[in-house]
């Protein structure tokens, strides 16, 4: 799998993602700073990190979304190409309009940096192949802006399509709003393109991969696209 | 000349900033404040001295990136 | 060209002097270093290097007294920041510094601009940050105020940490009437380095290029310095200077170009501006070299218009940098800055002369000698009086009228024990991929170095309530306390950075808290074998004449060979509770 | 009546924010923008029918919680 990981002006989790991509693969991925025009030829997948991009001045992800790379990851995606976006990556996948609606500022106006649970919404796709639909999984998450917002008829294409990955729940599974800390539609974690191609979320699977840092809940979604990569 | 860019977030769009601020208003003790809503205003000092373009710019600069038109909406005011 | 600045009028020189916090003996020195009367940029410069932030004039003369040696230490206090040895070709290097009068104007900005300036201590040297720690100390919650300064200044911490990406992964907070009118926000920043690439500040190489880097030189905290070193008033509010704003965007975008920067070997020297801006940090750097410099204040990247040198020289714009490099490549490292999107300006060079000169617009704004400017800073053994020593409680004879389980719920819910988690929930404690154990699960935070099995665990520790019980003891306990919780988690302590919160040191009985927690600290650190690398003091603690408790805040650094083995505070079932020492 | 509270950084006091937004107009390809200032507004629904005392109020509002008086300055407009 050649993953290719963009580096924006702010961007402070490439290394995360980096350690997850090449513990998952056995390959170092590619780090591109956001002025290049092109992405590597045989790019398999793209990753936007989180991070303050531009300090997420304006908006959290605007400014990344109109850098120059960004043509070239449109290019990619629209060719079928895998993209995912994790935190700021999934702000800024909505801002360049790769995936729809928007993250809001967290209901609570703080940052929020705990671990959260994530049911799996989703089964069978290259980020989720290998949980089983409904499973639980733990990751951290550290934002302030991962309120994910759409509007209503977005909102029922997203579940009429199944295009919803991951919910906010309990550890048990359940959909709480206790479990919706930053008050996401839903509970909504994270979404996919109608081609299950484009993954954006907010928590961190990335920072969770290593028993060390306590555990590996985070894994499988990397696994997953190695396997999916590889025989694609 | 001078153009500010208000960008206010949508009817129907949660605005928990606004909201905040209305709760913290009445625990202040301040009565008779029925909505709040929150947004950004943006001053920009432009080189054009046509009211008209320099107001079509800004709108421009609105649309392409100051506002985020799924959530936000915003109006162009030329001083 | 004139040659010689501009001296301003005698009577009018003498009152800004003492307006600018210069004590009438140290203003008479200025005039016979100089032999005339100063310019203005001239007394400013004298004002803010004798201030007490700059000069350690009345905390030197104990500072010294701290054992600062070990076979790790391979810089101690004099650099930015302390440098340790921590094995397999690396160096750990880190400081605490405080920003307690900016926190309590600005409680936002002034703690967000604390963690910048620590982190640009820290990066200065050549290391890649890896972990913020913060020591917190506020008044009571209901007192005025108090609810936003708390507010404000953990997510001053959390809003300037987690955008540079840096974990902020421990600290400690108590709380206390003392601290109502002046609370204290201690940042203390560690960071990792090959032991064989650490950058000194020492400049070297007459006509070797002076290079400003970062944002650009606003009219911010202009006398911040010297206001740290003033005693607060009711209506300091009134005077103060324009605050300054942090910037994390561009601190990330610095540490990132300074990093490429050193990766190659174009810098002589570097210092990043920290208090006192343009001034403390090119007389530092000239003064350590000995070698003179010369600025071109045109030169200097300005956002404002009309600065004049004396505004430049004592701006207190955050996220700046200054260096020297080799000659001829100014451009090789000017794309790198340029890359980052940072200014990047040739605002001078090193000289023969040994005098700071400073220029602007054709005009000679200052002229001064550094030798003297350094060797007749004043250094004061203020008097001091010990603090009476408190009789023994006896235990025993207390009687207990609340029994244990009232007294046990007391304990877990009063505001110095209760959870911390409403702080740490705002702070990104796992950024970087490498925390073992965040805030809360452990004694000491444990931090794994990338790509290697060796962790660092880091510590903050003090408690300002025994400290004013007994100075001396209270400075030991500190010291043995981070000793403790690094041990605790599996560690070998290595060392310590320290900062030193007390009131105003003109009185005896808080020079003599200063003196006691020093001799405590010094004890402990030598039985311990834990040396002091590096640390900060922060004097003039007071509102309206009452002093905060005397607040030594200990940094430990320990170093675990395998992270594996890092132990948290989470029981496990089954296993046996041993407690250790006496009771 | 509508209040708008409008606070923006003091002059002097340095603007990250529109110092990052005129960075990016510029990179755009948007020429002639001198310069950028980002600040919040705040749209205040009032019972208060009297325009002057609306306004007095507003005032008060921003004084005590809207602006952060240290580091902003504030103008209140009502329609
Ligand atoms: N200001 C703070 N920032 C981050 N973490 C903090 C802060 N204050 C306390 N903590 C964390 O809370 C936990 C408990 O703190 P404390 O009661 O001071 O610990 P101890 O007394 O065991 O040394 C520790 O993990 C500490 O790092």
């Amino acid at each position: 799998m050649n993953a290719v990981i963009i580096v924006f002006p702010g961007t402070n989790r490439e290394r995360d993602m980096a350690i997850a991509l090449e513990r998952a693969s056995g390959r170092k991925p590619t780090l591109l700073f956001h002025r290049a025009d092109a992405l590597p030829a045989g790019t398999d997948l793209v990753v936007l990190p989180g991070g303050f991009s531009h300090g997420d001045y304006l908006r959290s992800g605007a400014m990344a979304a109109q850098s120059p790379i960004m043509q070239a990851v449109r290019d990619f995606a629209a060719k079928g190409g895998h993209v995912l976006g994790v935190c700021n990556g999934f702000q800024i996948l909505t801002e360049a309009g790769l995936l729809p609606g928007a993250l809001l500022r967290n209901a609570t106006l703080r940052f929020l940096s705990m671990d959260c649970h994530m049911r799996v919404e989703r089964s069978g796709t290259p980020y989720t192949a290998h949980w089983q639909k409904g499973a639980v999984f733990r990751a951290p998450m550290a934002h302030g802006d991962g309120n994910y917002f759409c509007d209503d008829e977005t909102l029922a294409r997203l579940n009429g399509e199944g295009l919803v990955a991951f919910r906010y729940s309990t550890p048990a599974g359940e959909i709480t709003d206790a479990a919706n800390r930053n008050g996401a539609r839903q509970n909504i974690a994270g979404i996919l393109s109608p081609n299950l191609r484009i993954c954006g979320l907010m928590p961190h699977p990335e920072d969770l991969v290593d028993p060390l840092m306590g555990g590996t809940d985070g894994l499988p979604m990397f696994t997953s696209l190695v396997e999916s990569l590889a025989t694609a | 000349m001078k153009a500010l860019v208000t960008v206010m977030p949508k009817a129907g769009v949660l605005d928990p900033q606004g909201k905040a601020i209305g709760h913290a208003l009445s625990s202040l003790g301040f009565a008779g404040v029925a909505d709040v809503r929150a947004g950004k205003v943006i001053e920009l000092e432009l080189a054009e001295t046509d009211p008209a373009k320099a107001k079509a710019a800004a709108e421009e600069m609105a649309r392409k990136l100051l506002a985020n038109t799924v959530i936000e909406s915003f109006r162009v005011e030329v001083v | 060209m004139s040659t010689a600045p501009t001296s301003l009028d005698a009577a009018r020189a003498k009152q800004l002097s003492a307006e600018f916090g210069l004590k009438a003996d140290e203003y008479d020195r200025v005039l016979s270093i100089l032999g005339r009367t100063p310019s203005l940029t001239e007394l400013g410069i004298f004002s803010v290097m004798w201030s007490e932030h700059c000069s350690y004039k009345s905390s030197r003369v104990w500072l010294r007294t701290l054992p600062t040696k070990a076979p790790w230490v391979i810089h101690g206090p004099g650099e930015n920041a302390g440098v340790i040895d921590i094995g397999d070709g690396l160096a750990a290097i880190f400081k605490m510094e405080s920003h307690n009068h900016p926190s309590f104007i600005e409680p936002y900005q002034g703690a967000a601009t604390g963690v910048g300036g620590i982190l640009r201590d820290v990066f200065t040297m050549g290391a890649r940050p890896i972990a913020n720690l913060n020591a917190l100390r506020f008044g009571a919650p209901e007192a005025p105020r108090m609810k936003r300064v708390i507010d404000g200044v953990v997510r001053g911490i959390g809003g300037y940490g987690n955008s540079v990406g840096v974990p902020t992964v421990g600290g400690e907070v108590n709380f206390h009437p003392a601290y109502n009118g002046n609370p204290l926000v201690n940042a203390m920043t560690v960071g990792i380095a090959p032991k064989d690439r650490i950058f000194l500040s020492a400049a070297a190489g007459i006509g070797n290029p002076v290079v400003y880097v970062g944002s650009k030189t606003g009219r911010d905290g202009i006398h911040g310095a010297t206001m740290a070193s003033a005693e607060f008033s009711a209506d300091s509010e009134e005077k103060r200077p324009t605050v300054q704003i942090g910037d994390p965007f561009t601190e990330k975008l610095l540490i990132e170009a300074c990093l490429e920067l050193m990766a190659t070997d174009m810098i002589v020297a570097i210092q990043d501006m920290g208090a006192a801006g343009l001034t403390s940090s090119s007389v530092e750097m000239a003064g350590k070299g000995g070698v003179g410099i010369e600025l071109v204040m045109d030169n200097v990247p300005q956002r404002e218009q009309g600065m004049t040198a004396y505004e430049m020289m004592l701006s207190e714009s955050q996220e700046r940098m200054l260096m020297i490099l080799k000659p001829g490549r100014e451009a090789e490292a000017q794309a790198i800055f340029h890359k980052w999107e940072l200014d990047f300006a040739v605002i001078g060079h090193l000289t023969d002369t040994g005098h700071i000169v400073i220029r602007h617009k054709d005009v000679v704004e200052a002229d001064i000698p550094l030798a003297p400017l350094e060797s007749e800073a004043p250094l004061y053994r203020r008097p001091t009086a010990e603090t009476p020593k408190r009789a023994v409680l006896d235990a025993a004879a207390i009687a207990d009228p609340v029994g244990p389980l009232a007294a046990l719920e007391t304990l877990v819910g009063s505001l110095d024990l209760c959870s911390r988690r409403w702080i740490w929930d705002q702070y990104d404690s796992t950024v970087g991929g490498q925390t073992v154990k965040r805030p809360g699960g452990a004694d000491a935070a444990v931090v794994k170095l990338d790509g290697l099995k060796r962790a660092l665990a880091i510590t903050t520790d003090c408690t300002p309530r025994y400290c004013q019980a007994d100075p001396e003891a209270g400075g030991a306990q500190a010291v043995a306390e981070a000793w403790r919780n690094l041990t605790a988690v599996g560690a070998t302590p290595l060392a310590i950075t320290d900062n030193m919160n007390f009131g105003n040191p003109e009185k005896p009985e808080i020079m003599g808290q200063f003196a006691a927690a020093v001799r405590g600290m010094a004890a402990a650190c030598t039985a311990l074998d834990f040396p002091v690398v590096s640390g900060n003091v922060s004097l003039y603690n007071e509102t309206e004449g009452r002093a905060i408790l005397p607040t030594p805040a200990i940094g430990g650094v320990g170093v675990l060979e395998d992270a594996a083995h890092a132990v948290g505070l989470a029981l496990t079932p089954g296993l046996d509770l041993v407690l250790v020492g006496a009771t």
